[in-house]
C-alpha cells in the first residue's frame, strides 16, 4: 500500500457492469469492509428487471452505488466520485452521474467493437476525447486476471468471472481497506472449492497491487470511521430489517406470525426470508395471487395470529376488495406495499412514492385505515414493528409503506435491545357467560374485543355488511350507519396518541420548511444539512405516520414562510397538506424511478428562499 | 376431536339468534336444518366450528349457524378459510358457497383450495342462478338459459362442478340434493369425516329465479328414473322399479334394464377410490341421458396441505434448534462502536 | 270523484309495504300516471337487501316515494305528506320520515297480533294514542278488498295481491288522478289472464270509491301541470337514461358497442338492460367477475369497439389494476361505478357517494383518469354519451360516478333531439408507409392513435411497462418516465376545454356558496331555492366534472364568504377544494345511505349564515 | 381466412425490431423461433394475428413478434384476448403466459375461457418455476420444491395442466417440448386449425432458476424412454428402441416390452377425440412412471362462443328488426307538455 494517503471526508462510488459480471456481489463485499472498518454508510443496487439480458447490452446493466462517510450521513449519495464501469454498456447509463473531474475506472479489455455497437458507441469513447471532465483510468482487467491465474489451467469462463475481485481490489487500495474480510469470506463461500477461493483471492490481491504499482493515482485516501453510537452494529437493506421487525413483534406478543404472500418485485424478499423460519413457527403462505393472500391473512388473523401480508402497487390493488373487509370487521393485519414506479407494470425495479394516495383512498366508499411510512433502511425494522404494536393494540387494519429504494438500500443499523421495545399486549377475550357482543369498544383506543374461534361461550358472526354498534349483528339502519362510520374514523384518528412529537432539525420557525414522508428522509436531511451549513433558516420535519397526521404538525407548519414538500410523485403528501391546514405548501415531484437528489431539493429550496412572497 | 364438554350438543343449540332471511320455500332453509341436526353428532365442541362464506342467498348461511362464523366478500370464502385452517389446525373449518360465487369468481381459490387439500369441508349450494343480484345465469346454468342478463339465451356451455374438482386433484368429490334431507346429512358427515378437502355439491332450489331447476331429481314420479344413488362396493342400480343400470361397454358406460338380458352381476360395481369411475360419473351430468349421481364420487387418501406445513415446522425445530431471534438478529458481519 | 278539491302545489307520498306486496309496482303506476296529468316528479324506491325476506318482518320491508309539483322540483323529497303503510313492519320502519300533521293511511287488516309482534310493537299503534301528531285513516283493506271479489271465487292469495290497488285506487282519489293509463296497463299485462285483469280493476275502483264514500277525508286535492319546458317527455330512472346513452354514443360514432359487466346491485340492471339490445348489434359480455370484465373491455377497446364496464364500489376495486392498465395503454375505456353504501359489502341496496377518492386514486402510482359525475336520472344520459365522447377524443379511460340514489330514482325527461348531440368523431389511423409510432400525439388534445388489429402496416405493440415517448417502446430512462407521467396528467388535466363554464344558481358574489358535485344536486337546489325566497344571500354551483375540475371554479370560490360542501361521504369533494383552492370550506357530511334531506341542508346553511367569522 | 396481399410472408417477416431480453439459453427462444417459422403457413396477413400475454419471462413474447401485441397485466390475458376476440371475430388470437400467470393468479380466466371455447390459441410455456421474479415454486412446481419462497420445500400437490383443461371443458389439448422443433412448430399448426379455444402446453427449460426441469424428455440418453409421441390412429409405441407400448388392462393402464408376450396389436390405440383415453393420457405426468405423452391429447368439435354470439345478434335483428334508437328512446309511455 502507498504510504501517499490523503484524509477525505465522503466518497461515492459505484460499480456498474453485465448481469453476469457480480457487480451487486462485489458491492456487498465493499460494503462490509466499509461497515467493519467504522465508517457511516448508505448503498443502492440498481438491476434491470429482465433476469439476465442478453451480454454487452443496455438492458443488461446492473449497478451497485454506496456512499461512505466519516460523518454521519442518510442517502447512498447523488452525485458519483468514483465510477467503476466493466463494459461500454455500463460506461453509457451510468456516466452522467459521475461528476466533473470524477474518477472513471474501465475494464478496457471489454471495449471491443462488438461491445461498443451494443451500447451504441460509434467511436471508442475511451479513445475520442469525449471523456475529458473525468479523470479516466482504463485498465485492462480481463488480461491482468488472465495472467494472474496463468498457470492455474482454468477454464476461461472462470477465470473471467474473477474479474470482479480485481476491480474490487483495486478499489480496496484506493480507499486503504483490508482484503482479509474478503480473503476470509471467500474461504467460507467456496469451502469445497479450492481452486475458486485460489483464483478469487488472487484475482483480488493483483487488483490491489495493481493500485499500488501503476502511477496513475498519485495517492489513495483515507476515510476515518464515523462517529457512530456506542454498540454493535450490522449493515442491513430495508426488506431484510422489514422481516426481522415482524419476527420481532411476533416473538414480543406472543402470537405466532401467519405471512400471506404472492411473489412481486420487489416485495417477493420478504415471502422468501420469512420462510426460511420455520423453526421460529413461522407459517408463510405463498398463495395463488394476491386476493388469496390477504383473504389468508384475515383468516388468521381472525383466528387469532399475527396476520401480515406484503406485496407492490398492482398487487395492492387486487388487495383492495379485501382491506374493505378488513376494516369493517376490524381485524388486526399488517398489510406491507413496497412501492414501485408505475403507474401499471411501470417500471417494476425502480423505486416510488406514488401509493400513498391508493394506501389512503383505494378502497370503496369511507374506509379508513392508519398508515406509516419506513424513512430508512433500518427504520424498516421499527415501522413493521411499530405497525404490529398499533394493530393489535387498536384491532385495525395497517398499511406499512416502504418502497423499492428502501427495501434493497442499506446502511449501518446499531443492534436494537431487545426489551427497550414497546411492549405488546394481546388479551383474547373469554366468555363472562353473558350474550357476547362483537363491538362493544375498549374506551379509550376504540377497539373492538378479539374473540377467537375455539373459546367456548363467545361463538359469533362477523362479515362485510354494515354492523350494529355493539351487537355487531347486520344493521341496515341509517343512524346505526353514520354512527358506525363515524366511530372506524374516529378510531383511526385516535392513533395520533401513540405518535411521539414530530422532530424538528432547524429552528422552530423560519424562512422554509422541508417538509416530507417516508424515504425521502435521507435525501432531505442531507440538503437541509448543507443549507443550514451555508447560514440558510431551512428547517426539516419528517413524518412516518401519513394517517393519522401527527397531532402537532398544524402548528409547526404555521411557523414558516414557506414550505416546501418533495415527493417522489406529482404532490401526494402535498395535497394532504394544502387540505389539511391550508398552507401553501409547494412541491418538489420527482418521478424518476430514482431517489431524489439532495443537490436538486438544495437548488429548488435555495430558489425558494430567493424568490419574493 | 372429541366433545370436551359435558352434555352431548343437540340441533337447538346449532340455531342463532337471527332471523333466517330466504325466500319462504328457498331451499336453502332444509341444508340449514340438515347442518344443524349433523353437527352434534360430530362430537366437536361448538366453539370449534367455523362456517365461512362468500356473497350470495347461500353465504348468508353462517348468520344462522350458533358457531363462529364469517360472512366474507365474493368468492373468496376458501382463502379466508385456508387462513382460519392453516393458523388452527384443530378446528372444524366449513366452507359454504353458491354456485357464482365458488366457481364464477371464486374459481381460481376453489382449484387451488383443492389442490392443496387443505382440510377444508366445501359446501356449493348449486341452484344455476344468481340469487341474491335477482337472477342472471351462472356458471353452472345450461347453455341457451334465458334470465335477466341472457335475455336472448346464454352462450357458454356451463362447468361441470365435480368434473372442474377432479381436474384440479380433488381428494373428496360428493353429490346431494337439498330435498333429499337424510342423504344430505350422510354426505356432510362424510364430508367432514374426509381428511383433506371435501368438496360436496348440494342442488338446490331457488323457487324465485330459477324453479324447478332439478325438478326430475325432486319429484315422486321422476326422480326414480332420474337419480342414482351411489353405495360404495354396489353395483349402480337405479329406476323407479330399481330395474336399471349402468353397465360399462369397454370405455363407454350405458344404462340397461334389468331385464332377460342383463342381471346385477353386469353392472358397474361403485368404488369410490377409482379415478376412473368418478371420471364417468361425472360425464353423468342433469343435462345428459344418464341418471344424475348422487353420493360420494370420489375420495382419495392423501395428507393434508396443514400436516405437511406442521412437519415442516417440527422438522426444522430438531434441525435448526427452536428459532433464536437475538442471534438472528445479529446475523453474521457485525462490528462494535466503541 | 268528490267535488270538493283543493289545491295544492307540492306532495310527498310514501308506499310502504311487504316485499311480496307490490309497492314497487304501485309506485310506478302511481308515477306512469302523474307524469301523464304533467306534474314535474321525483321518485325513490328503497327496497331491501333479501330477495324476498320472511313476511312481516322488519327486513323484508319495501317502499317507494315520489314528489310531485305544479312547479319545477328536483328530488323525491324529504318529508313525507302522505305514508301509505301495508302492515306493522312499514309502519315502523317509516313513520319517523312522516311529517307532523301529514296523514297515514295503513291497512288495518294486517295490525294483527302476529304481524306487531314481528315489528316489534307491543301494543296495537293504530289505538294506543301513539300516532296522535298524524292524520291517521286505517282501512280494513283485505277486508274490503275481499268483498269487492267474492263472486269471483278466486284463490286467497291473489285476492290479497290486489291490495295495492285498492291503495293506488285510494290515492289516486285523493289527488284526482284518472285510473284510466291503470287500467289499459292491467289489460296489457294480463292479457293473457282476464280473470286477474277483472280481480285488479275491481280493487283499485274499490280503492276510489272509498275516498269518495268515506268520511274521513274532507276533502281531495288537484296538484296542477307543471310549466315544464315545451316537448316530448317520458319518466326515467338513472340506470336506464345510463344505458340509452351509451347505445346512444354507439349509433353516432358508428362504434359497435362492448359491454364487459359482472352482476353486481346496483349496477346490474345496466348489464341486463344492454343485453336485450342485440338487434343493435351490442355486445354484453358477463364474465367471470369484474377483472375479466374490464379485462375483455380493454382487449375490445383495442380492437376498436367502443368499450364500456359497469359495477359498484367492491367491484371497481377489483378492476383498480387493470384500470392503470387502460390509462399506461391510453385506450378509451368508459368505467361506469353505481355507487352504493360501505365499506367492504356495507348497504349494498343503499346509496353513497364514498367511492368519490377511489375513483381519483384507488390505483398504484400516478394513474389520472378523468372522473365526471351525473347529477340527476335523467342527466345519466348525457353524461354517459359525454364520458364516451371524451374517452374517445382523448384516447383514455374515464369513470362515470353515478349512484343507487340516482340509479332507481325518476323524473320527467324532455325525450333528447339526436341530431342536437356533440358529435362523436372517430378515425382509426392508416399507415402512412413509415414506421408507425403509436404514442406520438395530437398536439390539442395529447392524444395517441387508435391503430387496431387489422390494419396492414400498423403492427405494434402495447402493454403496461413504461412506454418510450413517441415510439412507445418500453423504456426505463428516467428522464422518459418523468415526461410520461407529466404527459398523461397533462391530457387529462386538458379536458377542461370540454367543460362549459359553471353555472351558478344565484349572484355571484354573496354569503354563502353551497358547492356540491353528482346526485346531491336535486336537494341543494332545493334547499337554495327555498333560502333564496327567504332573502338569504346564498348560491348554488354544481360540478359534473370532478377530474379535471372547470378551469373557472378557483374563481367562483373566492367571490363567497363561506363555502359549504354537502356530500354523502365523510368530504372527499371537500378535501379536493381546500388542496385546490386554499378555502375554508366546511363540509355537511351525511352516511345514511339515504339522499340527503333539503331541510337539513337549510337548516346547517342558516346555521353558518347566522354564526360570525 | 387466405393470405390477401400479394407475396408469401417468411419468418422474417415475423421478427420484431426489439431486442430479445431472456437470459441467453432460455427455452423460450425456441418456441419464439418456432412460432414466426409457423406463422407463414398459416396464410393469414401479418396485420390479422395478435399476440396477448400477461406477465412472466414468457409473457415478453409479444414484443420480439412483428404482429399487434398487448403485453397486459398477471394473469388476465385470456380475459383481454377474450374481448378483442368477440370484438373482432376475424382476427387470430394468440395467448401466451406461463405456469404461474396462468394456472396461478390466472387460473379463473384459464377455466372459464376454456368452458366458453372462445377461438383463441393459448400457449403455455410451463418451466415449472417462477422465472420473472427470480425463482419461487409455481402451481406446477412438484411436490417437495426447493425454491426461494420454499427453502424446505413446497407444501402443494401441483397442478397437471391437461387435467385441468379437461376438469374445465377444454376442446383442444396438446403439448409439445421447447427442444422438439418440428413437433412444436406442428403442435402450432393444429392449435391454430382447431376452431375453438386451443390449449397448447410447451414444456420449457428455465435454466436459471430451474435448469432440467424436463432433462429426461430432452436428453439423448433418456428422452426414448420418456416421451410417448402421440398420433392420431397409431398405437402407443416408444422407447429408445420403439419397444414398449401402453396397454390398457381393463381401466388401468400400463407399460408393457413389445417381446414375445405382447404385439403392437395389444396397444391402445389413440383417439384424439376420445375423452377417455384423453383422461388416462392426462395422469401420465412427468412425475408419475408412464413415459409423458406429447401430441394432442384431445379434440372435440363444439361451436365457438363467438359464433353463437354472431348468431344470436343476426337471430334477433332477423326478428326484431335493426334496433331502432329514436323508438327505443320514446319507450312506451311519453307524454306532451304544450
Ligand atoms: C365483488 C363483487 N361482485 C359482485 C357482487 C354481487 N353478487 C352478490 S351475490 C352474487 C352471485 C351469487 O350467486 P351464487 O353464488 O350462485 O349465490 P346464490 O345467491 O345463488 O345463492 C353476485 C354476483 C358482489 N357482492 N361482490
Ligand atoms: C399482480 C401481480 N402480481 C405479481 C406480479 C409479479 N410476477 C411477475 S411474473 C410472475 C410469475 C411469473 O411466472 P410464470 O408465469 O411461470 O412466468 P415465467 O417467468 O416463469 O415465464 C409474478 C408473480 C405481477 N407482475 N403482478
Ligand atoms: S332468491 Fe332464490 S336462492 Fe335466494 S333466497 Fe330466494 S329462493 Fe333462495
Ligand atoms: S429466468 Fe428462466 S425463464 Fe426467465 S428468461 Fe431466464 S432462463 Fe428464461
Ligand atoms: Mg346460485
Ligand atoms: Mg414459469
Amino acid at each position: 500500500m502507498s504510504d501517499n494517503t490523503k484524509p477525505i471526508k465522503n466518497v461515492v462510488i459505484r460499480f456498474a457492469g453485465d448481469s453476469g459480471d457480480g457487480m451487486q456481489l462485489m458491492g456487498d463485499r465493499f460494503t462490509a469492509t466499509t461497515a467493519m472498518v467504522g465508517n457511516d454508510l448508505g448503498t443502492f443496487p440498481d438491476y434491470p428487471a429482465e433476469i439476465r439480458a442478453p451480454a454487452g447490452s443496455l438492458a443488461g446493466v446492473s449497478a451497485f452505488q454506496i456512499q461512505f462517510s466519516s460523518q454521519d450521513i442518510f442517502t447512498p449519495g447523488d452525485r458519483v466520485d468514483v465510477l467503476v464501469v466493466m463494459n461500454p454498456a455500463a460506461l453509457k447509463m451510468h456516466i452522467q452521474d459521475l461528476r466533473p473531474g470524477g474518477t472513471l475506472i474501465a475494464n478496457k479489455s471489454n471495449f471491443q467493437k462488438k461491445n461498443l455497437k451494443l451500447a451504441g458507441y460509434e467511436t471508442d469513447p475511451l479513445t475520442d476525447d469525449s471523456l475529458n471532465d473525468f479523470m479516466v483510468l482504463d485498465v485492462e482487467i480481463t488480461e491482468l486476471v488472465t495472467k494472474a491465474l496463468e498457470d492455474m489451467k482454468l477454464p476461461l469462463k472462470t477465470v473471467e468471472r474473477t474479474k470482479n475481485m480485481f476491480a474490487l481490489g483495486l478499489t480496496f487500495w484506493m480507499y486503504g481497506r483490508p482484503m482479509e474480510p474478503t480473503i476470509k469470506w471467500l474461504n467460507m463461500k467456496f469451502k469445497k472449492r479450492p481452486e475458486l477461493v485460489e483464483a478469487n483471492v488472487r484475482a483480488l490481491k493483483a487488483g490491489n497491487h495493481f493500485g499500488d504499482i501503476s502511477e496513475v493515482f498519485s495517492s489513495s485516501y483515507t476515510v476515518a470511521p464515523a462517529p457512530l453510537a456506542k454498540g454493535t452494529y450490522r449493515n442491513i437493506t430495508g426488506n431484510y430489517a422489514l422481516g426481522l421487525g415482524l419476527l420481532t413483534a411476533s416473538e414480543k406478543s406472543g402470537l405466532p406470525l401467519f405471512f400471506g404472500g404472492y411473489p412481486i418485485t420487489p416485495a417477493s424478499e420478504i415471502l422468501n426470508q420469512l420462510s426460511l423460519y420455520r423453526n421460529f413457527g413461522i407459517r408463510t403462505f405463498q398463495a395463488e395471487d394476491e386476493i388469496a393472500s390477504i383473504g389468508a391473512s384475515i383468516g388468521a388473523a381472525f383466528a387469532g395470529s399475527l396476520a401480515v401480508t406484503a406485496s407492490s402497487g398492482p398487487g395492492i390493488a387486487l388487495k383492495s376488495e379485501a382491506m374493505g373487509l378488513a376494516v369493517i370487521t376490524e381485524l388486526p393485519l399488517v398489510i406491507i406495499n413496497i412501492q414501485r414506479a408505475g403507474p401499471s407494470t411501470g417500471l417494476p425495479t425502480k423505486t416510488e412514492q406514488a401509493d400513498l394516495f391508493q394506501a389512503l383512498f383505494g378502497r370503496n366508499s369511507e374506509s379508513p385505515i392508519p398508515v406509516i411510512s419506513a424513512i430508512s433502511p433500518s427504520d424498516c425494522y421499527y415501522t413493521a414493528y411499530e405497525a404490529c404494536r398499533v394493530a393489535l393494540k387498536y384491532m385495525t387494519p395497517i398499511i406499512v409503506l416502504s418502497d423499492a429504494y428502501l427495501a434493497s438500500g442499506s446502511e449501518p443499523w446499531l443492534l436494537p435491545n431487545l426489551s427497550d421495545l414497546e411492549k405488546i399486549e394481546v388479551k383474547f377475550t373469554e366468555s363472562n357467560g353473558e350474550t357476547f357482543k362483537p363491538y362493544l369498544r375498549d374506551e379509550m383506543t376504540l377497539a373492538r374485543p378479539w374473540a377467537i374461534p375455539g373459546t367456548p361461550g363467545l361463538e359469533h358472526r362477523i362479515g362485510g355488511l354494515e354492523k350494529e354498534d355493539g351487537s355487531g349483528n347486520v344493521s341496515y339502519d341509517p343512524e346505526n350507519h353514520q354512527k358506525m362510520i363515524e366511530l372506524r374514523e374516529a378510531k383511526v384518528a385516535g392513533i395520533t396518541r401513540e405518535i411521539d412529537p414530530t422532530e424538528l432539525y432547524g429552528e422552530p420557525i423560519g424562512d422554509l420548511l422541508i417538509l416530507g414522508w417516508g424515504s425521502t428522509y435521507g435525501s432531505i436531511r442531507t440538503a437541509v444539512k448543507r443549507l443550514q451549513d451555508e447560514g440558510k433558516s431551512v428547517s426539516h420535519a419528517h413524518v412516518r405516520w401519513v394517517n393519522p397526521l401527527p397531532a402537532d404538525l398544524g402548528e409547526i407548519v404555521l411557523k414558516y414562510q414557506k414550505i416546501l414538500v418533495p415527493e417522489l410523485n406529482r404532490g401526494q403528501f402535498l395535497k394532504l397538506i394544502r387540505a389539511e391546514y391550508l398552507v401553501d405548501a409547494k412541491g418538489m415531484n420527482v418521478v424518476r424511478g430514482k431517489p431524489i437528489r439532495s443537490y436538486r431539493i438544495e437548488e429548488v429550496a435555495n430558489e425558494m428562499l430567493e424568490s419574493g412572497r | 376431536m372429541s366433545q370436551e364438554r359435558g352434555q352431548k350438543l343437540a340441533r337447538q343449540d346449532f340455531i342463532s339468534n337471527q332471523d333466517v332471511r330466504w325466500c319462504p320455500g328457498c331451499g336453502d332453509y332444509s341444508i340449514l336444518a340438515q347442518t344443524q341436526k349433523s353437527l352434534p353428532d360430530l362430537g366437536i365442541p361448538r366453539e370449534n366450528f367455523v362456517f365461512i362464506s362468500g356473497i350470495g342467498c347461500s353465504s348468508r348461511f353462517p348468520y344462522y349457524m350458533n358457531t363462529y362464523g364469517f360472512h366474507t366478500i365474493h368468492g373468496r370464502a376458501p382463502t379466508l378459510a385456508s387462513g382460519v385452517k392453516l393458523a388452527r389446525p384443530d378446528l372444524s373449518v366449513w366452507v359454504v358457497t353458491g354456485d357464482g360465487d365458488s366457481l364464477s369468481i371464486g374459481g381460481n381459490h376453489f382449484i387451488h383450495v383443492l389442490r392443496r387439500n387443505i382440510d377444508l369441508n366445501i359446501v356449493l349450494f348449486n341452484n344455476r342462478i344468481y340469487g341474491l343480484t335477482k337472477g342472471q345465469y351462472s356458471p353452472t346454468s345450461e347453455l341457451g338459459k334465458v334470465t335477466k342478463s341472457t335475455p336472448f339465451g346464454s352462450l357458454d356451455t356451463p362447468f361441470n362442478p365435480p368434473a372442474v374438482a377432479l381436474g384440479a386433484q380433488a381428494t373428496f368429490v360428493a353429490r346431494s340434493i337439498d330435498r333429499y334431507p337424510s342423504h344430505l346429512q350422510k354426505m356432510l358427515g362424510r364430508a367432514h369425516g374426509h381428511k383433506g378437502a371435501s368438496f360436496l355439491e348440494v342442488y338446490q332450489n331457488c323457487l324465485i329465479f330459477n324453479d324447478g331447476a332439478f325438478r326430475l331429481l325432486t319429484e315422486k314420479e321422476t326422480k326414480g328414473d332420474h337419480v342414482l344413488e351411489l353405495e360404495n362396493g354396489k353395483p349402480m342400480i337405479f329406476g323407479k322399479e330399481k330395474n336399471k343400470g349402468i353397465r360399462l361397454n369397454g370405455f363407454k358406460p350405458e344404462v340397461v334394464t334389468l331385464d332377460g338380458d342383463y342381471s346385477t352381476d353386469d353392472l358397474l360395481i361403485h368404488n369410490e377410490t377409482d379415478k376412473n369411475i368418478a371420471d364417468v360419473l361425472t360425464n353423468f351430468t342433469y343435462d345428459s341421458e344418464f341418471p344424475t349421481p348422487i353420493g360420494v364420487l370420489f375420495v382419495a387418501k392423501m395428507s393434508t396441505y396443514e400436516d405437511r406445513l406442521d412437519e415442516q415446522i417440527k422438522t426444522a425445530k430438531e434441525q435448526l434448534g427452536e428459532g433464536n431471534l437475538e442471534a438472528l438478529i445479529r446475523g453474521a458481519d457485525t462490528w462494535e462502536v466503541e
